[in-house]
């Protein structure tokens, strides 16, 4: 048997359906379709009256969710592309986000943003708003990069009694499987070392951990070892982790898909000179998507967001400094 | 021995309700009014918001929501606040930025609540409050409570935010127990109506969003009663989602710093312009439920509530940097340590 | 000599914008018929977006346009872009890709246009396109222009969004020359109006913006023509914002990868189901305007054109990354260079 | 005669009214009572049918300047708060910032910000929002923090050929005052040594400025020679200005009123480092507001931003490092 990153998304939220019966979803097509990317497939007919198609209303939907946790419900709320979630931002950040500390009352909700690039998508189906969310005070940003972490970290999420934006990533749907569920894993807040090494750190998280993986694996060809943090959360960033990785390695990139102004890649740089900098044998870098709307046609996407071949030249040359 | 008719009985009971309301509505306005002069002697930082002139309206909205109803009340809701149950002295606290209050000195003014007992904090942004009112009666439902409704407040302006717009047409779309009662004051801060909205009457919308409409008069304390308990009892025997839109003038500045003298004068002398406690006081004497000296012992009473409120919430300690607990998540260990 | 009668003047008038409509209708199906193909060869990245079933009501309000109007088109509007003036070659380009096209392999499908002609291109996110109509004749009046009016559709779904609520709101507010054209095609997406609205009608909707609200039958080309025509002469004439809805079914998926397997059996057997360009077929025979062998020429002159942009297009060069202008902005100068 | 920031704020509006008939003003109460803050005070009466009051809708308000300026206008879009251009936030940067990128077609609007925190304002009237906007491709992210600055930045807005968000901070609406209005200015994009010195640099902008001002001078009182930064604009970053400073300084302190994940001081962070690395003695600092909420109490916010003291308390921990 083997399992996508969709299906184990799929898979999480029938299994907290099935444990909690204070869980519920709500978006657009959730229901008897089963979303967009059919994330909720067969949900609706599995646990009746829980699998809630909604209007499109991202604001209300968000809203709404508010209202439930405070009343003890677990929503799930899915955004049909994680675009779409600007127009349900000020429920998220002024509202989900504030609840806690105004009233001591918390928030247990789950937003799950569809996110990121991916063929012929286009300006208005394609971003990662991790760094929108991060910046707000209140809540966590997840950004699940493996199929394992897609289903345990949606399942962590839905425990969390904090609101909790969930980027999953559009291109890893299909492209990643796994060969079964896992039973345990890390907690959230925690990052993971992808891949050992002792020349330089890679910093990133989502689909770039793949293409950060497969530049390593070609420098790797040259005997350089190169270290790769998968950060799992962008919020809290573990620091920790990250720093004694640097400590190995003396010298980092950090790689984001985000658009290139500020971001998780900014942030962890800060982080790290700030509180590292001895480590460091040479200028942190980073690596981002370029400071334009994302592209529609193949061969401008594939030039706006980092790849595999950009992330080794950038290597290469944070190797020579 | 006396037998007291079924007339009789209602006549009584229509007697209660309208002096319990009218209490209500004077124990608001005469809080607010001490709100006021506590602004203007620089007791209060930031914004005073009254509800001046909208006692009636709101009240009523209280008097008719019972435990284990939502109530999330907005700008103008003093008396809707006090007759769902909010202490008295928890405004005052909020207000003077009290540590003991709900709020605990975090927000302020009107920004207040608590949530665990149905009565929410509102966000200042215009709407908003709507959708979440709407999850909470959702929840209800998949809990399988019964016998419960959920209510909020907006005004002629917040009627023109999309947040307003996707709740109400969510709201109906799940035939949610939702009231909702639109102030239509005249103004949006300076704003008047002819630059917010184009509709003959607001209450027009409600057939838009397949929501129950009715109009009050928001100056005449009975007919608010009357209204506004037939919406919400419809929401509670399971007749969906109603709007109660009352015609009324703002009887304040937007907040105390405000003197208003953007309100056109025709305006004021408009019928919706009377005020609300002074009709209820008239028809309180005109209909002899009370004379004039029970009206003034009343308003002592009243005026003595206040103080001791006011002169608890000035004793109480104020926050402190130093112990504040500084964290937005209730999940401690997903505090990212490195940002503090 | 014969005289024509005023009478035989408005049949021929009838007759001639009947046909020239319906030829637009015939090359907005048969285009996007052409699309679908190319898309299920894998000529076509990204999704692909059918107006199939709308082309009555989409074309009715492209031929009552004209030049310094503003038309904001939507997802399901091949047939309003074409009779607006959109160069069929245009949505070709876009959807294959073409360096050459409007969006220049930028953007794709649907999200093309050419705003400096006054065709605009929508961004994805529903209900934003009202307002920016709006703005663009706030603007028209600012110069002193005349005789003009702004138009653009929607869905049932995208009414449902905040965005679309406060355009709606505002435009009413300013009277501005407004004809927005929505399509109660049954379906967003997957989701049937049930779970989209609960009010009775959606042009109920009309009366609490204070626009002029008109119901029309999307299925029939004469109604749509004449009642939109009212509307766009209305709003020309300074009669204000109208809200036209028609009823109809999406004769198609939401997109060309959605076989539209939820769609109620039962929906497809209503009157609202029929194809309005059959329909349209059927009466121009009916009223012997033109032949079946006419028809027959005038489907082959238009899958000539088709084949035409077609070929050309796909003989168009690509986006190439290493020339193309990576800039945001069109102030040089204020580029940040050390994001590069 | 002396002028406040709020005053040059209004002046500036006059001016780009009388001198250009494409512009107009749009907002909430900015008619006949010239606005929350009297930003547009009288200029209703001045300039007949060009200040209009807008209805509580700031999603349309926003989406209408974008198709006045499609037509040729230049829009002046006034928020009432910052904070509520978070319903506004996916015209701005969906639409507003796309339009030239996907059509070559400009968008020559100006939204102004009321930004930041004031005594007793709370979590929904004091934010300050540059790193969201700034993170968008296709904005220009303007944060005057002088008197003249928000004179000239804000004609020069009005003139850009490009969206401009102009964060004006509404602590510096009445305690900024100036002799008089400039005549000339440096051009938006360009950075300013608001201080000259040699230990030290603080990069910096709006209203954090004079509290960087104030911690320099009171670090002269031990002779130590503080250079501050006023970034001028966050979006883009004057950089060569920045790392010139650091060349001079070899320390830097970056200092902003925003929430502290992400946001402009770990992108000024992010381009030294990468870019001067080894121009730094020590490693680079940053300070910025709590993540939490901002708080109504005055004692409570005095100690959520930075203020003076504590970038003395920075500064001397950087010194020493
Ligand atoms: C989305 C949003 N925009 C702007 C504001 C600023 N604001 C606060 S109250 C107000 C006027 C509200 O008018 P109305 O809804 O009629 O209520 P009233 O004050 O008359 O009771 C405005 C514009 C806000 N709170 N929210
Ligand atoms: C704000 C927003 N949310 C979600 C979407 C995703 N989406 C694109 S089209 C669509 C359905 C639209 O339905 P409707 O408005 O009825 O138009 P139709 O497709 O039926 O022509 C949805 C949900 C979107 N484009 N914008
Ligand atoms: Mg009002
Ligand atoms: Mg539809």
């Amino acid at each position: 048997m083997s399992i996508t990153y969709l299906e184990a998304i799929r898979e999480a939220q029938a299994k907290a359906l099935a444990d909690d019966p204070r869980v519920y979803i709500y978006g657009q097509d959730v229901g008897e379709f089963g979303g967009a990317f059919k994330a909720t497939k067969n949900l609706a007919k599995e646990f009746p009256g829980r699998v809630l198609d909604a209007p499109i209303s991202e604001d209300a939907i968000v809203g709404s969710a508010i209202g439930a946790a405070i009343e003890g419900m677990r929503p799930i709320i899915e955004m049909q592309f994680a675009d779409f979630s600007s127009v349900g931002f000020n429920q998220i950040v002024n509202h989900a986000a504030t609840l806690y500390w105004r009233t001591e009352v918390p928030c247990p909700i789950t937003v799950r943003l569809p996110s990121g690039g991916n063929l012929g998508s286009g300006p208005f189906h394609s971003q990662c708003m991790e760094a929108l969310y991060a910046h707000y005070p209140g809540l966590i940003v997840m950004t699940p990069a493996t199929v394992e972490d897609a289903y345990s970290m949606l399942l962590e999420a839905v425990a969390i009694d904090d609101p909790v934006v969930f980027c999953e990533h559009k291109y890893l749907y299909y492209h990643l499987k796994a060969e079964s569920l896992p039973t345990d894993a890390l907690p959230a807040g925690k990052a993971r070392i992808a891949r050992p090494g002792r020349d330089a750190t890679i910093v990133t998280y989502s689909a770039m951990l793949h293409e950060a993986l497969a530049a390593a694996e070609e420098l790797a060809l040259d005997a350089y070892q190169i270290e790769v943090v998968d950060l799992r959360t962008v919020k809290p960033i573990d620091t920790d982790t990250i720093l004694a990785s640097v400590a190995r390695t003396g010298r980092l990139l950090a790689v984001g898909e985000a658009f290139p102004w500020g971001g998780v890649t900014a942030e962890v740089i800060a982080r790290v000179v700030s509180e590292g900098f001895e480590l460091l044998d040479a200028p942190p870098q980073r690596l981002n998507a370029r400071d334009t709307p994302i592209p529609y046609h193949p061969n401008l996407w594939a030039a706006h967001r980092p790849t595999a071949p950009a992330i080794v030249n950038a290597l290469r040359n944070l190797l020579r400094m | 021995m006396a037998i007291t008719s079924p007339r009789q009985n209602a006549v009584e009971t229509e007697r209660e309700q309208f002096l319990a309301t009218y209490r209500w509505m004077l124990l608001a306005r005469l809080s607010e009014d001490r709100l006021s002069s506590l602004w203007k002697a620089g007791k209060i930082v930031g914004g005073v918001y009254l509800g001046r002139g909208q006692e009636a309206m709101s009240a009523s909205l209280g008097v008719n929501l019972k435990k284990g109803d939502i109530f999330a009340p907005l700008i103008r809701d003093q008396a809707g606040r006090l007759a769902f149950g909010e202490p008295l002295i928890e405004g005052m606290q909020t207000y003077l930025g009290s540590r003991l209050g709900p709020m605990r000195g975090r927000d302020g003014n009107i920004h207040r609540g608590r949530p665990r007992e149905g009565y929410y904090a509102m966000i200042s942004h215009l709407g908003c409050m709507v959708s979440a009112v709407a999850g909470a009666l959702m929840a209800k439902r998949f809990q399988g409570d019964s016998d419960f409704v959920g209510a909020t407040c907006i005004g002629d302006g917040g009627m023109s935010t999309g947040s307003f717009h996707e709740a109400m047409n969510m709201a109906a779309v799940e035939k949610l127990p939702l009231i909702v009662l639109a102030a239509n004051n005249q103004y949006a801060y300076s704003t008047p109506t002819s630059r917010q909205f184009a509709c003959a009457d607001l209450v027009d919308r409600a057939i838009g969003y397949g929501f129950t409409g009715h109009s009050i008069d928001g100056t005449n304390l009975k007919d608010c009663l009357t209204t506004i308990g037939k919406a919400v009892a419809a929401a509670r025997a399971g007749g969906g989602p109603q709007l109660v839109v009352g015609t009324i003038l703002r009887l304040a500045g937007h907040a105390e710093h405000d003197d208003a003298s953007y309100v056109d004068p025709i305006v004021r002398h408009k019928p919706f312009a009377v005020d609300c406690l002074r009709a209820a006081e008239e028809m309180i004497l005109a209909k002899s439920w009370l004379a004039e000296s029970d009206l003034a012992t009343l308003r002592n009473e009243v005026m003595n509530e206040i103080d001791d409120a006011v002169s608890t919430a000035q004793k109480e300690p104020v926050p402190d940097a130093g112990t504040e607990d500084w964290c937005a998540l209730s999940s401690r260990h997903l505090v990212d340590g490195h940002l503090a």
